[in-house]
């Protein structure tokens, strides 16, 4: 009986997302830190906690942690590792471009080069409830993002 | 006992495939699906004699207004209510609490004065007294529950004291499925002279409720919980409290003359129905009370309490769940909220979602009784008429898989093909 | 120019026969009829999807919720609003104009403003202010009206002032049929700070309104006027305004996170809808929206002008009535009162309606327009897209028999058979 | 066409109704008066004024003026014709009669002995809309008598 679910539900869950979902990157609390943003979804009770330490301008060491369902922990752990040594404005266009992926809008490509994992979040797009589970990391990066340029 | 092979074949909807798989509908308590009786009778309203009702001089009127108010009769009836005027229509149970909170209580509730709720209210039945309790400078109290889910009886005889003034509880927790003992509660109130609203939103449409048995003042409930269409739902007032209550909605309908600066209120129940009331949905509601009581409420509640008993029995088998909620089916309603640390109940609800099994999962509006628990969010299924135990068994069962290919790495190894 | 042949093919209650003879409906400004892709709709949903809608993870919760959110879009359209948040679903006009008596005017008037109405308000777009001001201090200031039954120009401008907090005005009489320059006034009351509250309920069914050419900060319009179902309305808010509003009702839905004593509001337009809402209906007010749409709101403008200006020239040849309301109908949406001194609307009513002809009889909800007019009641015809002037033809000769009835003392004897 | 509506009409509009509407009866302002009483439909501004002069306890003289639709008319036009000579005790029970039987109840025959015209009210159930407008005359002389009582 379950096997026919499972197909639709690998689309979801693809092993992409499972990896990252039992194997968090980059999960260690980074401390100093110069980024530093927590997110919490109160529906479901998903959080999210980064921290970003700065070098040169780049992304020296990340850190996130997440709690809730599959999706947003997946979503967190890429976001994690696709963090890794960039500068806070090319942070800003990967958040933007996932939300622009998630929204259905044409994806810009080149944002994506070198972060496959990335692509895997796609696949939410076909389970509508589930997009804000994803997006939670990201909208908590931007808003933190953001909140620096005031 | 219920015949539910022949319910089920009142409820087109039930006919419905879900990703290719037949519709498993497990989630009665946030609605419930409609019978045909009922999706008949909108068309029967819209096709055949649609028009404003009350003071309308032609057939269609009289027509409608008829109809209109038989459906009040009926669900008057349904409720035990001593008169068909003591039963105001609402979109839902969330409006008529609202109605009581911006009338009575916020007439009636005066500063040092106490409203006493329970841990495992519904947001509907708690943050319309929050602003009750702070325009008014009355204190709101919280009735605390046991591990078990149920109210702590060592503590509710004293939070009901002198100072209370109005206690809103609900009778059938829609988190827990907990039924809480109302009548005596309601007993207790009156003897120190407070009112008492009942949230009979999961109860109502799943047992016997009689407003004079249970001697309540309010009794707030929905239309679309109980086999009804949504849009419509119903706030029993006893009589002399009724009387005393000042309009909440002003216009049309509600009004006995209007000047330019002031106006004299309708009777009742018109003085609280402003403007062209949800005419076909009260129909509707009144075609849906027909279907239950033809049923009988008593056998609705036997056959949900049996399908509890077996749901509860093989849930339990299922190691790596927690249940919620007392294990006594007597005190139990037919909704069935589970757990597991490792699996959120998010990605459970979408894993038997692809199985056509619906229910919900999340904090089911009451966050102040998942913090109690705990915990942030439950899986819930709730049964209703048409619930059968093959559908328990496709629910246990799927779970066992969901559960599996969420916490055992290898599973994608083991699927064939 | 309407094809008003093959609209009547979707109106199934046209076919009815009322006491033998074919229905003339001509109570439109009461109700409207409802077409078929509107009562299919409502048969679609509960056959085929019907769940609860917002945070449900299965597949019926998506859909209802895909399709309910997709309705706020097309009435959002409809009314030119800029975007879909700045429509809140209510249960009619009545109760969207109590919303804004209740959130945004019991927080912002202030002893000694003015809330400024027109005489030929109906009463939902009276008694409200008249609560406001009575519990604020402000003053009511009523807008008289010439004896053609328009807002008196000698006089309207002396009514909004600095003083002026509130402009709540209908678009279209529903008694005289009076189309009132709305926009005029709103830049009028704009300029003196005010905010602007038009009542739509006769407009937004009849003719093209746009609120971002009308510039108002609140639109409040009723489903069921609009060939849509009843029990659903909408407030249509501007979005700088809506953003600062207090919520109404309160629970379910309209809350982000709750505690046992306080809550954080959710998003707009949720932290306005508490609890279920009436999902069926919007969905169908969004079948009507398409329905209107496909006809185009000018087409269905000139149709009623027409149909007014032929009927109009129709009544006036019956000497012993009265007729009010503009005679230019430019100036005047399809409402056809009608009066005779000897014969009381009610006895009209009866007539007219044994011979098929559904008309409304009584005060309108206007009472102080009455009183202004020196009268108590009124027979009223009012048309809308599927009306013919045949059916104009046939009101006609049967107030002519009527009114030969009631007055000529012989006709008995006349009267074959 | 308006034939076959009459045929209707004419039940509910029989000859006694118009003959009583046409031609009001006691329809003079009776002073000074022992009972006395107006009512008022504001919904269709139906109104009724009555006075009763009583001698020996009995009505001697009545008076019943009323303005609005031709039923309410005719209605208080028979009412004023069978209040004569009746005692207070007497006039509650026609009164009561009256809204008996337009509430479809078993009427109690003995109470229209005498008032054929009572009779001719019975046709306004057919036309449930406008039963309130018959009523409004008796149910004015009741208030009247039940207040009298209080
Ligand atoms: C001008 C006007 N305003 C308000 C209303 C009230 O509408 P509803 O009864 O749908 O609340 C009406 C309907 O009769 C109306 O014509
Ligand atoms: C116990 C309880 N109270 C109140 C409500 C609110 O009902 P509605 O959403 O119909 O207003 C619900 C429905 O979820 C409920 O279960």
């Amino acid at each position: 009986m379950a096997q026919s679910a499972q197909t639709d539900l690998d689309d979801l869950y693809g092993d992409v997302i499972l990896d990252h979902c039992r194997n968090p990157r980059n999960s260690n609390p980074v401390e100093p830190a110069d980024l530093r943003a927590d997110g919490v979804n109160p529906f479901c009770g998903d959080e999210v906690h980064l921290q970003v330490a700065l070098k040169n301008g780049r992304a020296a060491r990340v850190g996130v942690q997440s709690v809730g369902c599959s999706i947003n922990r997946a979503s967190a752990s890429i976001m994690a590792e696709a963090l890794e040594d960039k500068t806070p404005a090319h942070m800003s266009a990967l958040a933007q471009a996932v939300r622009a992926m998630m929204d259905g809008k044409s994806s810009t490509d080149w944002v994506f080069q070198g972060h496959a994992d990335l692509r895997a979040l796609e696949q939410v797009r076909e389970f509508p409830v589930r997009i804000k589970c994803a997006l939670l990391p990201w909208t908590t990066l931007e808003d933190e993002l953001t909140g620096r340029q005031d | 006992m219920l015949d539910v092979k022949a319910i089920r074949k009142n409820f087109p909807i039930l006919d419905r495939k879900v990703y290719g798989k037949p519709l498993v509908y497990l989630d009665n308590a946030a609605t419930s699906q409609k019978p045909h009786s009922v999706i008949q009778s909108l068309v029967d309203y819209y096709e055949g004699y649609n028009a404003n009702v009350h003071r309308g001089v032609h057939a269609l009127s009289m027509e409608a207004t008829d109809k209109y108010e038989e459906a009040r009769h009926k669900v008057a009836r349904f409720i035990g209510a001593p008169k068909p005027e003591s039963v105001i229509w609402t979109r839902n149970t969330s409006e008529a609490i609202n109605l009581v909170a911006y009338t009575w209580a916020a007439a009636n509730i005066k500063a040092g004065d106490e409203i006493v709720v329970s841990q495992m209210e519904h947001h509907s039945n708690l943050v319309p007294w929050q602003k009750v309790a702070r325009d008014n400078g009355a204190t709101l109290q919280v009735i605390p529950i046991t591990k078990e889910g149920v109210l702590d009886p060592s503590q509710t005889d004293s939070f009901i004291t002198r100072k209370t003034k109005l206690l809103a509880i609900n009778q059938v927790s829609n988190s827990l499925g907990t039924i809480n003992p109302v009548k005596s509660l309601t007993k207790k109130a009156h003897a120190f002279g407070a009112k008492v609203l009942i949230d009979g939103a999961q109860s109502v449409p799943h047992m016997p409720v009689d407003v004079k048995d249970l001697d309540c003042d309010f009794l707030a409930f929905s239309g679309h919980k109980m086999l009804g269409p949504t849009g419509i739902g119903a706030l029993y007032v006893k009589p002399d409290v009724l009387e005393k209550m000042e309009p909440f909605l002003r216009g049309g309908e509600m009004v006995l003359e209007v000047w330019n600066d002031r106006a004299t209120w309708n009777g009742l129940p018109m003085r609280f129905e402003a403007g062209t009331p949800n005419i076909a949905d009260a129909i509707a509601l009144g075609a849906a009370v027909d279907y239950l009581t033809a049923l009988g409420m008593d056998n609705v509640r036997e056959h949900e309490k049996q399908l509890t008993q077996y749901a509860l029995s093989q849930l339990k088998q299922i190691e790596e769940l927690d249940l919620f909620g007392p294990m006594d089916v007597s005190q139990r309603g037919g909704i069935l909220p589970f757990h597991n640390s490792e699996v959120h109940p998010h990605d459970l609800g979408t894993y038997l979602d692809r199985e056509g099994i619906a229910i919900r999962t999340g904090h089911h509006c009451t966050m102040p009784l998942m913090r109690a628990m705990g915990i942030v969010a439950t899986a819930r299924a709730s049964l209703y008429i048409y619930n059968t135990e093959e559908e328990v068994d496709k629910l246990v069962a799927v779970l066992k898989d969901a559960l599996r290919y969420f916490t055992d790495g290898t599973k994608r190894a083991n699927r064939p093909g």
